[in-house]
C-alpha cells in the first residue's frame, strides 16, 4: 500500500533545535513533528544519531539543547520510566531481557501481578499470554526462561512488552534486524493496528524495502542533521539513499556470475546433535556462496562448525590448495585455533557477546585476531599497530572520534564494522560472514560488498549467511538453503527465484508435515506481505 | 493461518507438574551423592558415626552457618559479595551480651537489640557500595575490620559469659533437635520461597543477570541492593544469636574466618559468583557437606594435615561432580 | 569390659605447642596401648571456639570415657562440658583453666591440669630484669589480646617488669604469628629508639621480633624474650639473640591430664571427686640451662 | 562530494604522548593523595615517623605482599581469584627449609625447589578450574585447605629455624633498602609492562573482557588462564622465600588471612573483581597504602580495636576517593 499519508495531522510530539553532545556533538538542531497515527521512518547512515535521538525522546538520554513538546506541554523526561508515564515507549536496538527469567517475568517486568509481593503466577501468565498473542506469539509458553529463546524471538518479546494500551508514542529502533519475515509480518499488522488507534510511530531502519510499505514520512539524518523529511510515497530508492549517504551507491543487482577457482575447502558429511544434520559443501576460491534459510535452520550452527567455534560429532572438513588436499579433519576442526591457522575466518552474528571486547578500543579490538602481525618477541608495536587500525578504520568508514575510542559507545552499525575490519586484518583463505551486514547502512553495506569482492579477486572463499535474501541474490554465485539443519538446495545465479528460494527454505519442515510452516506467506517483507 | 503464525513450535514445554519435580530432584542429585558418599564413608570408618546421636549433633551445629548463607546466597545472586559476616556475628553476639550483662536489658529485648546491630551493620555495608558504587567485596572487607574492631570494644577483648539466660535457642526440643535448627530449616523453605515466588525475589534474579535492563525497566537497583545487604547483616546478626546461645558466651573472636565458610558452601550449592543464579534449598545441600565434612574429620580423629587435605579436596570434587551434572542435564534439556 | 576411651581436644594442632602436646599424648598411649585408646583433635583456628564445642559434641557422640580438653576460651566451653559431664563422661581440663564462676553456676567441677602462664611469664620477665636497669623502656607483644594465656603472660611480664622498675611502653598484640610480630616490633623500636627488651607472648613472635631487631641494626641493643621453648628458638637462645623463654612441658601436660583420667576410671571416681587442681611445671630456659 | 563521503575525519589524534603521561599522572592522583595523607597524618602523632629509618623498615617489610599482589592483580583481570596465596606462601618457604635443613640441598637449589612448588600449586589451581570450567573462587579455597595442610606435614607443624642461610635476599643493600625491594620494585614495572605493551598482556585483558571473542579471535584461553594462576603461584613462591629469609624461619601458620589482604591491595588499586581491567602500579600503590598503615598504626601504639576500626575505614574511604577521581576522569575524558 505504501505511505498513505493520514489526514488531518494532531501533532502529538514537537522536536525543536535538539542537540546532543558527546565529546563532538552527535545530533545538532534537529525539529521534527510526530503526527498522531502517521509511521515516520527515521534512517540515515550508521551513528548518523538515529539512536541517539530515540533514546532523547524515551528519556533515556538528556539532550544538551533543544525542547520537547507532547501533546502541546513541555516534555522533559528524566527516565525511561518517566517517558512511559507520558505513554512515550522505545523498542531499543540492543535487547534488554532479562535471560534467567521467564518470558512471562520479563514482559511485565515493573508490574508483576501479586497479592502482598507473593506473584500471582496464574494471573501472570495470562497477562503475559494476552501480550504474546497481540503479535503472533500463540505457541511460546510464557513461563519459557528467556534463555532458551532465539534471538529473533527475543527481539518479539521486547516488541511485545512495549505494546501498551496506553502508547501515544512507541519508536522502535530497528526492531526487524532480528526477525524473520513472519515475523517482521506479525510485527507490520501491529503497528497498522496501533496506526488507526492514532498511535505516532517512529521506526528506525537500514531496511529501505521496509520503510516502503510501512512508513508514511521519511525522515534522515546526516552527521547528527536533519537532512530531509519528506511524504514517503513516491519517493524512489535510490533517491532516498541519495539524501543518507550524500553520494551514489551502486547497486549492482544483476551481475554476472564470478569466475569460481580451485576448491577451496570441502565438507563431507558435517553434522552436529540435531542441530545441523549431515551438511555436504564445496567453497571455491573467488566466489561468494550464500546461505538462506529461516532463524534456528542451523546457518549459524553450520558456519560455527566450520570454523570449529563448536565441535562437530561427524563428517569431515578438507582444506585444498593447487588442486591437492592439504589438510583434513575428522568431526572438524578441535578448537577455533586450529581452523584460523588453516586460514579460516568469521565474523560472527552476534557482535556484543561473541565478537567485541566492549570497553576497549577501536585499535584493540581490530588487531585481535593477528597480534602475531604487530608484534615483535611477544612484544606489541605500537606504531604499527596504530597505523593497520587507522587505515582499516578509515577504509571501512568506521565513524569514530578516533581509533582510541571504546567500542562500547560506537553506534551498532560502526562495532559491525570493526568485527569486519578485523578479518581484514588477519589474511584468510576462507571467510565465513553470519549476518554481516545486521544494522548496517546502505552506504556502509555498499563500502562492505566492494571489500568482498576485493577478496573474492584475491582469490579468497566466502560463505555469506544473511537473512535479507535480496543481500544475497545480489551478491552471491550460488545459494545453498538451509531447512532444519539440512543443506537442502543449492542454486546457482541465474536459476534461483525468491519464491524458489523460500520455497526451499521451508521444504524441509513441510517434508516433516510441520502444520506451522507450511502454508505462509513466502516472501521478503517488502514484496509480498501486502494485504 | 493462525497455527502458521508461530514459526519456532516453542517445544509445547509448559513442564508438567511431575516432570518439574523430577527435575528439581535432578538439581539436587549431585549434592546428595556426595553427601550419602560421605556418611557411608565416615560410617565406614567410625562404628559411632551412623547414630542418631551424631545426626543431632551436626543438626545442632549447622544453623548459624545455615542462615548466614542463606545471606550469602541472595548477596551473591546480585552479584555481590558480603566478607564481613563472620565480624558481625561477633558483634551482634556481643552486644547481645552487654545488653544482658551491663546494661541490665531484658534478655528479649537484649536479643532484638543483637538483631538490629546486625541489620545495621548490613545495611551499612549496602548503603555504602550503592552509594558510591563500589565493589561490595572491598566495602565488605572494610566492614569485617572495622566491625570486628566494634566487638572488641563492646566486649573489652574477653568473653562474655552470658550463662544460659539465652540458652533456649540452643536447647534441645523434639528428639534433640534445637528450635535453631528448626528455625534455620524454616527460614531456608522461606527465602527459597521469597526468591522464587516473590516480586522481589525475581527482582533480585533480574539485578543479579542484568542490571542495565532492571534499571530501563523502570526498577531501581539500589533500594533492592542495600535491602539484601541489610538482611544478610541481619541474619548474620541471628547467626550471632545462636552462636552465643550455644555458647552461653559472647566470645570476640566468633566467627573469624567464617565468611569463606559461608561462600563455599553457597558456592558448592551451585551459586554462581557472577550473580543471576542460585538456589537456598542447595546452599543448605552445602552447608550439609561442610558439617557433615567437619563432624566426621573430627569424629574419625584425623590429624590436622589430612584435615585439610581432605578438606580442599572435598570442596573442589563437589563442585566437580555437581558442575558435571548440571552440565548433563543442560545438555538434555536443550 | 572394654578399653576406656579417651579423647583429647586441643586448640590449634598447627601450632607447634599444641603439636608437642599431641605427640605426647600419642606416644603415651603406643607405650600403654592396652590400657585405653586415643582419639586427639585439634581446632583449625586458636580462636575458633565455636568449632571447639561441635568438637567436644562429636567426641560425646563417639562415646568417649573421658574428656581431656585445652579449651580455647576459658566460659564459652563450659556448658558444652556440663553436658559431657552429665552423660557421665569424665572430663579434665588441661593448659587454659576454665572461669570458676562459670564453673560454679552450672554446679559442676573440673579438675585443671596445669602451668600457671602468670607465674611462667614472670620468671621470664625475672631474668630479662637481671640485664636491664631501672628506668629502661620495654615493649611487650602479646599473643591474640582476647585469649586468656596471652592475658595472662601479659600479666605475668607486666609484674616482672614492674619489680624491677622498668618502662612498659606499649602492650600491642602480635596475634601469635611471626610476620605480626615483627611489624609491631618494628614500629615499637621506631617509635623508641631507646628501647632496651621486647617481652614476646610467644616464640613465633619472638622470631618476629628477632628479625625487626635484626633489621633495625640493634642485635644485642634490643633484648627478647618469648615463651614456649619451640624447637626453632634454640639457636637463638644459643647466640644469645633471645634472651630467655618458658618451657611448660606440652608433651607432658596432656599425659599428666589423661593419667588423671585414667586413675579416676580406674577408681572408679565420679566427677565431683576427682582432685580439683593440678599444677604442672613451668621452667625457666636460657642460654644457661642444659 | 568527497567530504561528505567519508563521514569519518578520523582526527588523525592518536593522543599525543605528553597527554598520555599526563594522563598516566592522574591515574594515580587519587591513590597518592590517600597515601600523603596518611603518611602527614601519622608524622603528625609520632615524632619518628617521618625519618628515614621508618621507610627503610617499611620498604622492607612490603616486597612479600607486593609480589603477591603483582600476580593477583593478573588474576584478577582475567576475573578470577586466587584464595591460596598465603598457604603457597607457607608450603612454599616450607619446602626450601625442608630442602636446606633435611635434605641438605644447597641454598640456590633448595630456593629453586620453594619457586618450583609455587609454581606448582598455581599450575594446579589454574590447570583444576580451566579442565573443568570451575569457578576459580571455589578451586583456590579448596587449594587453600589442601596447600595448608601440605605445609604443616613437610614442617611437621613447627616452626623451622632456617638461620641465614637464605637471609641474603632481605639483607639491606643500597642505604638500607634490601635486595627483595628492588626485586619487588622491578617485578612491579616488568609486569606493568607486560601488561600493556605485550601480546601476553593483551590476552589477557582481552580474556578478562570477553572470553568467547577471544576465543572467536583464535586465541584459547585456556592456557593463558593457566599461565595467570602458574605466575601467580611462582610469585607466592618467591614471596614465601623473601619472607622466610627476613624471619630467618618458615612458620607453617605464615600467610594465614593474607589473601584478602592481596586482594584488597589490588582492588584499592582499582583493579575491578569483574575482570578485564587493572594495572599493576596501581596495585603497588594499594601495597603501599596497607603497609603505611599498618606500620604506623604499630608505631603510635594504636590499640587493637581502633586499629581494626581505621583500618577498615581506610580501605573503604580510599576506594571511594579513588573512585570518584576516576569517575571524574573518564567524564571529563568523554
Ligand atoms: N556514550 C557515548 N559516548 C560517546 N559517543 C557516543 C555515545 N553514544 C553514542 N555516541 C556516538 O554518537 C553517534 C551516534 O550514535 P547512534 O547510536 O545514535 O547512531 P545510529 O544512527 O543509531 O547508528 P546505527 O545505525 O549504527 O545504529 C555515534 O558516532 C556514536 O559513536
Ligand atoms: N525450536 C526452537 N525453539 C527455540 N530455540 C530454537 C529452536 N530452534 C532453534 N533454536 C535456537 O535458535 C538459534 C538459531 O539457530 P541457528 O543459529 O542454528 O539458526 P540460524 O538459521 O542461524 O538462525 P538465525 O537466523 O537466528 O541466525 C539457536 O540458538 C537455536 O538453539
Ligand atoms: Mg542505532
Ligand atoms: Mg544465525
Amino acid at each position: 500500500m505504501g505511505g498513505v499519508a493520514v489526514s488531518p495531522a494532531t501533532p502529538v510530539l514537537t522536536l525543536s533545535t535538539i542537540g546532543k553532545d558527546y565529546a563532538a556533538p552527535v545530533l545538532d538542531d534537529v525539529s521534527l513533528v510526530l503526527n498522531a497515527g502517521e509511521v515516520l521512518a527515521l534512517t540515515g547512515e550508521n551513528g548518523a544519531g538515529k539512536s541517539t535521538l530515540s533514546k532523547i525522546v524515551c528519556g533515556l538520554v538528556p539532550p544538551t539543547r533543544g525542547q520537547m513538546l507532547l501533546g502541546g506541554q513541555a516534555f522533559r523526561p528524566t527516565s525511561r520510566r518517566d517517558a512511559e508515564r507520558f505513554g512515550v515507549r522505545m523498542v531499543m536496538q540492543e535487547l534488554g531481557l532479562v535471560s534467567t527469567l521467564s518470558v512471562a517475568e520479563n514482559l511485565l517486568l515493573d508490574r508483576l501481578p501479586n497479592r502482598a509481593g507473593w506473584i500471582d503466577r496464574a494471573e501472570l501468565h495470562a497477562q503475559a499470554a494476552r501480550q504474546l498473542a497481540k503479535i503472533g506469539m500463540h505457541g511460546i509458553d510464557p513461563a519459557t526462561k528467556v534463555s532458551r529463546l532465539g534471538i529473533g524471538q527475543q527481539q518479539m518479546v521486547e516488541i511485545a512488552r512495549n505494546l501498551q494500551d496506553d502508547t501515544r508514542v512507541l519508536v522502535l529502533d530497528e526492531p526487524t534486524a532480528m526477525l524473520t519475515p513472519r515475523e517482521t509480518t506479525h510485527l507490520f499488522e501491529q503497528i497498522d493496528l496501533l496506526k488507526a488507534r492514532g498511535v505516532a510511530i517512529v521506526y528506525v531502519s537500514h531496511r529501505l524495502e521496509e520503510l516502503q510499505r510501512i512508513a508514511d514520512r521519511v525522515a534522515v539524518l546526516r552527521d547528527g542533521r536533519l537532512v530531509d523529511v519528506r511524504a514517503m510515497a513516491g519517493l524512489r530508492e535510490e533517491e532516498l539513499v541519495q539524501r543518507m549517504v550524500g553520494r551514489e551507491v551502486l547497486q549492482d543487482e544483476g551481475r554476472a556470475r564470478r569466475v569460481a577457482g580451485p576448491v577451496l575447502l570441502t565438507a563431507r558429511g558435517i553434522g552436529r546433535a540435531q542441530a545441523v544434520r549431515d551438511v555436504n559443501l564445496e567453497l571455491r576460491a573467488g566466489e561468494v556462496m550464500g546461505l538462506a534459510g529461516l532463524v534456528g535452520s542451523g546457518r549459524t550452527e553450520l558456519v560455527r562448525l566450520l570454523f570449529g567455534a563448536d565441535r562437530a560429532d561427524r563428517g569431515e572438513i578438507t582444506l585444498h590448495a593447487n588442486g591437492q588436499v592439504t589438510q583434513q579433519v575428522r568431526k572438524g576442526w578441535r578448537s577455533p585455533m586450529q581452523a584460523i591457522r588453516a586460514g579460516i575466518g568469521l565474523v560472527t552474528e552476534d557482535r556484543k557477546s561473541q565478537g567485541l571486547l566492549l570497553p576497549q578500543s577501536i585499535r584493540v579490538n581490530t588487531t585481535l585476531s593477528d597480534l602475531g602481525a604487530i608484534s615483535r618477541g611477544g612484544w606489541l608495536q605500537r606504531a604499527k599497530e596504530r597505523g593497520i587500525a587507522q587505515r582499516l578504520s578509515t577504509l571501512l568508514r568506521v565513524r569514530s572520534r578516533n581509533i582510541e575510542q571504546p567500542v562500547s559507545t560506537l553506534s551498532g552499525g560502526n562495532q559491525q564494522k570493526v568485527v569486519f575490519a578485523r578479518w581484514l586484518h588477519r589474511e584468510c583463505k576462507v571467510l565465513l560472514l553470519d549476518e554481516p551486514t545486521r544494522g548496517v547502512d546502505v552506504g556502509a553495506r555498499a563500502d562492505l560488498y566492494a571489500e568482498l569482492d576485493r577478496m573474492t579477486d584475491a582469490g579468497k572463499a566466502l560463505l555469506m549467511v544473511s537473512s535479507d535474501l535480496r543481500e544475497l541474490m545480489a551478491m552471491c554465485d550460488r545459494i545453498g538453503v538451509m531447512s532444519a539443519g539440512r543443506l537442502v538446495a543449492v542454486f546457482e545465479r541465474g536459476q534461483w527465484s525468491e519464491q524458489s528460494l523460500l520455497a526451499a527454505a521451508f521444504s524441509d519442515a513441510a517434508g516433516r508435515g510441520d502444520p506451522h510452516l507450511t502454508s505462509t506467506t513466502l516472501s521478503t517483507p517488502a514484496t509480498a506481505v501486502t494485504p | 493461518m493462525n497455527a502458521a503464525a508461530n514459526p519456532v513450535p516453542a517445544k509445547s514445554d509448559a513442564p508438567s507438574a511431575s516432570s518439574a519435580f523430577r527435575g528439581q530432584l535432578g538439581t539436587y542429585l549431585g549434592l546428595t551423592a556426595v553427601l550419602v558418599g560421605m556418611i557411608a564413608l565416615f560410617g565406614s570408618m567410625s562404628e559411632y558415626f551412623l547414630t542418631r546421636d551424631t545426626f543431632v549433633s551436626i543438626a545442632n551445629e549447622i544453623p548459624a552457618l545455615a542462615v548466614m548463607a542463606v545471606g550469602m546466597t541472595f548477596v551473591l545472586i546480585i552479584a555481590g559479595i558480603d566478607l564481613s559476616v563472620g565480624s558481625v556475628l561477633a558483634l551482634s553476639a556481643a552486644v547481645t551480651a552487654a545488653a544482658i550483662l551491663q546494661w541490665k536489658l531484658a534478655v528479649p529485648l537484649a536479643a532484638l537489640l543483637g538483631l538490629a546491630t546486625g541489620l545495621v551493620c548490613g545495611t551499612v555495608t549496602g548503603a555504602v557500595s550503592v552509594a558510591w558504587r563500589l565493589p561490595s567485596f572491598i566495602v565488605s572487607l572494610g566492614m569485617l575490620e572495622a566491625v570486628r574492631g566494634g566487638a572488641y570494644l563492646v566486649t573489652d577483648s574477653r568473653t562474655q559469659y552470658v550463662g544460659d539466660a539465652i540458652s533456649g535457642l540452643a536447647a534441645p526440643w523434639i528428639g534433640g533437635i534445637s528450635v535453631a535448627f528448626v528455625l534455620a530449616v524454616v527460614l531456608v523453605v522461606v527465602a527459597q520461597l521469597v526468591l522464587t515466588r516473590t516480586v522481589f525475589g525475581r527482582q533480585v534474579v533480574g539485578i543479579g543477570t542484568n542490571e542495565e535492563a532492571m534499571r530501563l525497566a523502570g526498577i531501581d537497583p539500589r533500594p533492592i541492593r542495600i535491602i539484601v545487604f541489610a538482611l544478610t547483616g541481619l541474619l548474620a546478626g541471628l547467626a550471632g544469636l545462636m552462636q552465643s546461645a550455644r555458647l552461653e558466651a559472647a566470645d570476640p573472636n566468633a566467627g573469624v574466618g567464617i565468611e569463606l565458610q559461608v561462600i563455599a558452601a553457597v558456592v558448592i550449592g551451585g551459586t554462581s559468583l557472577m550473580g543471576g543464579r542460585g538456589s537456598v534449598v542447595n546452599t543448605f545441600f552445602g552447608v550439609l557437606i561442610i558439617a557433615v565434612l567437619e563432624a566426621g574429620l573430627a569424629q574419625v580423629g584425623a590429624s590436622e594435615p589430612s584435615k585439610r587435605i581432605i578438606t580442599g579436596a572435598v570442596i573442589v570434587v563437589a563442585v566437580i561432580i555437581d558442575t558435571l551434572r548440571q552440565r548433563r542435564a543442560d545438555r538434555k534439556g536443550l | 569390659q572394654e578399653k576406656p576411651k579417651v579423647a583429647l581436644v586441643m586448640k590449634s594442632l598447627a601450632n607447634e605447642f599444641f603439636r608437642t602436646m599431641e605427640d605426647g599424648a600419642k606416644a603415651h598411649q603406643k607405650a600403654h596401648a592396652a590400657e585405653y585408646t586415643l582419639v586427639a583433635n585439634g581446632i583449625k583456628d586458636e580462636t575458633d571456639t565455636a568449632a571447639q564445642i561441635k568438637m567436644v559434641e562429636q567426641m560425646v557422640a563417639q562415646k568417649i570415657n573421658a574428656l581431656v580438653i585445652a579449651p580455647a576460651d576459658s566460659k564459652a566451653l563450659v556448658p558444652v562440658i556440663k553436658a559431657a559431664i552429665d552423660k557421665g563422661i569424665l572430663v579434665v581440663n588441661i593448659d587454659n583453666q576454665l572461669d570458676a564462676d562459670a564453673l560454679k553456676e552450672k554446679g559442676i567441677l573440673v579438675p585443671f591440669v596445669g602451668p600457671d602462664n602468670r607465674a611462667g611469664a614472670k620468671l621470664v620477665g625475672d631474668a630479662l630484669a637481671k640485664e636491664l636497669k631501672a628506668g629502661d623502656k620495654v615493649g611487650i607483644i602479646e599473643g591474640v589480646s582476647t585469649t586468656f594465656n596471652a592475658q595472662q603472660r601479659t600479666l605475668g611480664y607486666q609484674d616482672a617488669m614492674k619489680a624491677g622498675g622498668m618502662t612498659v611502653v606499649g602492650v600491642q598484640s602480635g596475634q601469635w604469628e611471626i610476620d605480626k610480630g615483627n611489624t609491631v616490633a618494628a614500629g615499637m623500636m621506631r617509635e623508641h629508639p631507646d628501647l632496651k627488651a621486647l617481652l614476646a607472648g610467644n616464640d613465633s613472635m619472638a622470631l618476629g621480633a628477632v628479625a625487626a631487631v635484626k633489621a633495625a641494626g640493634k642485635t644485642g641493643k634490643v633484648l627478647v624474650v618469648g615463651y614456649d621453648n619451640i624447637g626453632a628458638i634454640k639457636p637463638m637462645l644459643a647466640d644469645g639473640r633471645v634472651l630467655a623463654t618458658a618451657d611448660q612441658f606440652a608433651a607432658k601436660q596432656a599425659v599428666f591430664g589423661i593419667e588423671t583420667a585414667l586413675k579416676a576410671i580406674a577408681d572408679k571416681k565420679k566427677q565431683a571427686d576427682m582432685p580439683a587442681v593440678v599444677k604442672t611445671d613451668v621452667v625457666l630456659v636460657t642460654k644457661a640451662s642444659k
